[in-house]
């Protein structure tokens, strides 16, 4: 950012909150809805104050039905609206799978054009928060693989603002999965202004010579451990985080690992048909020459993350992707 | 009228008897000659269209197609009270409906013949694409009428749905919204008695659809879907309630499908030629047409000459359609975002490397 | 009785007053002395281990929890129909029904510590597990029901859901199925007035829940889900009802949610102390305490002691669930399938050998 | 099989058929239901004559939900049937999304093995058929992301029959896809007894040495058109059909590619976090030292397919898996 612009300490969901604010008090034809939504403010606060500045009309509580509140803003987006609507948690956006996948993604390309559904729905996904069941998935390679859709996941206070008001503000579905495991772990100055960040765009966050590192969401603060442990031993790890999960910005990673020649990918989300596979495809397509390794899938089990007490078999720790890292560099 | 015609009673509002007769004339929507002389041309045109999309298709010029023969006077009705500013929010089997909010049949028939051209409906003001997944077109209407509400339009939705769409989660959802959000939403239910080969009484225990409305608190009535009069009347006064901010209203048209439920479909299957026969009875145009005879309104003798004009421009628009241009492979690409994606840019090019390729083949 | 209390008249049914004094004799349920000290005890046990469960979870040993205070009686009353043969379908907050279904507390406290064994509840019969996605586990019920008919068991099938499950569509879908399959479900609707903050008037606009079952031809009953009495009697004559092969029941148990959503809700947010301590008045355990003091069947003065006694049982089975062994790595893995997949045994060895991997960095 | 077997000639759809009619009447514990199941026999007539053959209460028609569906078979399955339900089409599966993923693929697990869910979710998949839209999804690639879930896909009768017996006698929640466009298309003489075709094992229709093809469903017929065509240009191809989407037969595959050190994946879904992205991801991992060039994914575009008009863009012809066997050759 410029110099000279002010600036504020926020956690991710305070971030995500300004955001929000930010575009309200901008464009009249925002509106943002879900349970809990209005008076509580959200059951992670991510809406908090925002009924009593903006009224009832504009930040409101839904009846307990996510078909319908999905479905209800693609109704208001074909007639002028930008919704945002909040799911409460990634395990409870299935039942609007069909509004999502049916036509919060279609109709625009159904109408050729004439509609379009500029809205925002936004959820917090992953697990590490001793959460019952249906409270920690990761399901972003599902929503990546559906014809219509963006999906963006910020890991920083800078980034969730930024990429929350990209997503604001595209007349494209945007799903935007926020890292709920670090929405208070992590402060940061964040520009009080409006600012965007592109969606579609991978960041370098550590520039390395030995191996690529792709990870995003609360991963990246794991990944970042890892990267200070392989540093250590001498390894010097170029580490991006991905932020949008499609499209996939393969150029940057292309690049990368034409550098590095190693490729290790982070998620928490099930390993079959994952993310990791699709990079791995993207890499074998682009750099085969240049691999000096297989790509290496650091990831969640192909099985349901576990209740709190099994957790910690499930969940990635900085030892788990530096064993990843290893596993490459000494192949 | 919604208190006189309560579903609990399980009462059809009617109008006018199979015979053409006024029998409930205090409920007589009031519509001048014309408009009823249009009204009755109007549902002649979009039956002998329906008739004829039939036919191309087992010509094997058109790939399936959704009869609406017998429903005609539920397109009809909303025909009488669908202003530019009102939106219509379809499923897949409303021919008169979209034809009256502007769509051509060239469209339809496009539609048909396999291109999403056909469902933009252009010229059509405020129209949703034609639907496909059952009952998820009625969320849709509740945020459109939110979103009338918020801007405070003066319109109101009519959103369509089928006896068998009454079954899924989604019409619980969207009525239940409307209801909450104060929504200027009219449910229209076709009761046409199927869901593909399903009969209506598989499908609910419920007395009737419209009792269903009480779940939400609201206002709701049965409503004899082939009597043009009866739906004019209460949407009429459905589209008062729900301008008046009294919110949604639930209508039921209790209807037959006279033809099969697609052209895929074969009705012999599952029902019998005396029901299709017994219900052949309360047609709706042929009501109309007695009852407009009767008042000297149609002279039915130029029905044959109108009917040739008719098929005459309905070939017409058919063969404009058959000639529409080929599907270019951007179309495939180019809608699917606003902002497009490289990696669909890409798959465009790959594609067209490979044609080149393949060109070259021969 | 379902036509007694028409839900239509929004009539609410009670016997016991909020002063424990029977004012609907006529319905009163046919109850023994000892049952109802013991139903009095049990729900008394219950409550006393909720609350204590909300502290646990404050003092850091426990995750979560959903207090159930204030809705002791509905649980009360399911435990007085509920036989070994019969199905509970629970949602997340049926501490009592749990217990009663033969689930012991440490069970319930394990599953709010962490464990899926928790929810296992492997010495009830006929339970289904604790369901969280809102309203899905009605339609368990419904195929559950089927089932009973399809092997023509002897079994009602208790599905309970809340005030704010209602929204969804599977709460829709599941009454119709049942109506339609003429399943001997009994559907409870907790009506505790709140989904998390959300209040029941912001969740639909019909003047009950009862009545939604209108929607389906469901026999259904608006209940004081705070009197014990009350609940007993319209649950038996909804298990008449559903034995009878009438079909299922939808019952409206009114009450009110004391407590928190959860022990990481903080209602203040959203309701008012005045709010709560009108609904004080209607508490299920001190009304059932008046009428059972009055009519000598309860000894309020040994209840200190009795809670002392229930005090220690609960605290031995949270220190029995606090000591349970580890949750070993294989249990991620070994109830994925039945026939479990060589993709998921190498996934564990590949962990197995990160761990060896691990402890040598030390 | 074994000689002297009654060998009957047999569609795709006949032998679906004949497969729920030879468990019916075995097992009084199967029941099959969906929209237009029992008078109509199904819309693709998959269950024809079966009503009349076990009575309203073994096949029957239900209401018009499909959350119902899945969901009913779910607590039917926990007290003791085994449900197969069928739904219309691949793209009328969402509304059930939260009953599968939540439920049916969970359950099992949920109560730790306490509760089984032995039931069978059957649908036609797949374009070509000139259908309008939504009749030609092929979302394999999502439900094999979901944990809990196996995924089974037939290329014949023969197969059909089998794979259907064994995700019948399965235990576990079994998603059968069935390409559509190729019900009719295909005559096999199949077995007239009981077999049963192991899930999770893929199967070598064609040996060869230069090339795998791994292609499932109806791509397996232009996939061996393609192969003919290599074969005139003297290129071997190996031809995999991969039957089961999850698990995936890492072995064969793995095994072949290591033969011929090339492979091409064909598939009709999206592209993008699809199966060919996870075969991708398997082969790097297990046979990176033989991968003599990139994997070629000759699949279906990240886009939605079209109508009928459109759809020979977007459907797969034998000459695109040509295409892409010459790319790998020539890499
Ligand atoms: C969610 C969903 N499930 C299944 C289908 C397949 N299908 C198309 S039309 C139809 C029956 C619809 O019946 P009804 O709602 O009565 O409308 P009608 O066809 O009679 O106009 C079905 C099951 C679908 N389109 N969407
Ligand atoms: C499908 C789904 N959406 C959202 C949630 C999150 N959630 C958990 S409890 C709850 C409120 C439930 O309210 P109600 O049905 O009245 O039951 P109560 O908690 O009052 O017992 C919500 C929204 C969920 N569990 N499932
Ligand atoms: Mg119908
Ligand atoms: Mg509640």
């Amino acid at each position: 950012m410029e110099g000279g612009t002010e600036m504020k300490v926020m956690t991710i969901v305070q971030a995500i909150t300004d955001a929000i604010d930010i575009k309200l008090a901008e464009d009249p034809t925002i509106v943002t809805f879900g349970e809990d939504v209005g008076v509580e403010g959200g059951v992670f606060r991510a809406t908090e104050g925002l009924q009593k500045k903006y009224g009832e009309h504009r930040v409101f509580d839904s009846p307990l039905a996510e078909s319908a509140i999905v479905g209800s803003a693609v109704g208001m987006a074909m007639n002028g609206l930008r919704p945002i609507v909040e799911m409460q948690f990634c395990g409870f956006v299935y039942p609007a799978m069909n509004q999502i996948i049916s036509h919060a993604a279609r109709i625009h390309n159904r109408s050729r054009g004439r509609y379009k559904t500029p809205m925002v729905i936004r959820f917090p996904y992953g697990g590490g928060i001793n959460a019952l069941e249906h409270h920690s998935e990761s399901m972003e390679a599902m929503y990546g693989h559906i014809p219509g859709l963006k999906v963006v996941i910020p890991s920083t206070p800078y980034d969730a603002k930024g990429l929350l008001i990209s997503a604001i503000e595209s007349d494209d579905t945007i799903i935007f999965m926020e890292p709920k495991r670090i929405y208070r772990a992590i402060k940061q100055e964040v520009p009080e202004e409006k600012y965007s960040i592109p969606i579609g765009k991978a960041k370098i966050l550590n520039e390395g010579t030995d191996i690529t590192v792709i990870a995003y969401g609360a991963m990246i603060r794991e990944a970042q451990k890892a990267v200070a442990m392989a540093k250590k031993d001498g390894i010097s790890v170029e580490l991006i985080d991905l932020r949008t999960i499609y499209p996939i910005d393969k150029q940057t990673i292309v690049e990368s690992v034409k550098k590095t020649g190693r490729m290790v990918v982070v998620h928490e989300g099930p390993n079959t048909f994952g993310v990791g596979a699709e990079l791995t495809a993207i890499i074998n397509e682009e750099a085969f020459l240049n691999q000096e390794a297989p790509v290496v899938r650091v990831t969640g089990f192909d099985t349901i993350v576990p209740l709190p007490r099994g957790e910690h078999h499930y969940i990635i720790s900085p030892e788990k992707i530096y064993y990843g890292i290893q596993k490459s560099i000494k192949f | 009228m919604f208190k006189e015609y309560s579903p609990l009673d399980d009462k059809l509002f009617q109008v006018m008897d199979n015979d053409g007769k006024i029998i409930n004339p205090d409920w007589m929507p009031d519509i001048s000659d014309e408009r009823l002389q249009k009204a009755f041309k109007d549902m002649l045109f979009a039956r002998q269209a329906d008739l004829m999309a039939v036919s191309y298709q087992r010509q094997g010029r058109m790939f399936t197609y959704p009869p609406n023969f017998g429903q005609e006077a539920i397109s009809g009705g909303l025909a009488q009270v669908m202003r530019d500013q009102d939106w219509l929010v379809p499923a897949f089997r409303e021919l008169g409906a979209w034809l009256a909010k502007g769509a051509t049949l060239k469209e339809v028939f496009l539609y048909f013949m396999g291109y999403e051209d056909g469902t933009v409906f252009k010229n059509a003001k405020n129209i949703t694409p034609i639907s496909v997944p059952i009952g998820s077109q009625l969320i849709h209407a509740a945020g459109i009428g939110y979103a009338v509400n918020y801007k405070k339009e003066d319109s109101v939705v009519y959103a369509i749905i089928g006896d068998g769409g009454t079954s899924i989660g989604d019409f619980h959802e969207a009525l239940n919204f409307a209801t909450v959000w104060n929504a200027p939403v009219v449910f229209v239910v076709q009761n046409n008695q199927f869901a593909i080969s399903v009969p209506f009484k598989k499908q609910t225990r419920s007395i009737n659809i419209a009792v269903k409305g009480i779940a939400y608190g609201m206002s709701s009535i049965k409503v004899d879907g082939n009597d043009l009069f009866a739906m004019t009347r209460a949407l009429r006064e459905a589209e008062a309630h729900a301008k008046s901010g009294k919110g949604p209203v639930l209508i039921e048209a209790l209807t037959y499908r006279r033809g099969a439920h697609t052209t895929s479909d074969d009705p012999t299957k599952y029902r019998t030629k005396e029901e299709e026969e017994k219900w052949s009875i309360t047609d709706p145009l042929d009501r109309l047409r007695k009852y407009m005879v009767a008042q000297k309104l149609w002279d039915a003798s130029q029905e044959e000459n109108l009917l040739a004009e008719y098929k005459k421009e309905i070939d017409r628009q058919f063969e404009e359609a058959e000639n529409y241009p080929a599907y270019p492979l951007d179309d495939v690409f180019r809608h699917m975002y606003v902002d497009i994606t490289d990696d669909l840019k890409e798959q465009k090019v790959e594609h067209e490397k490979f044609l080149k390729w393949k060109e070259g083949l021969k």
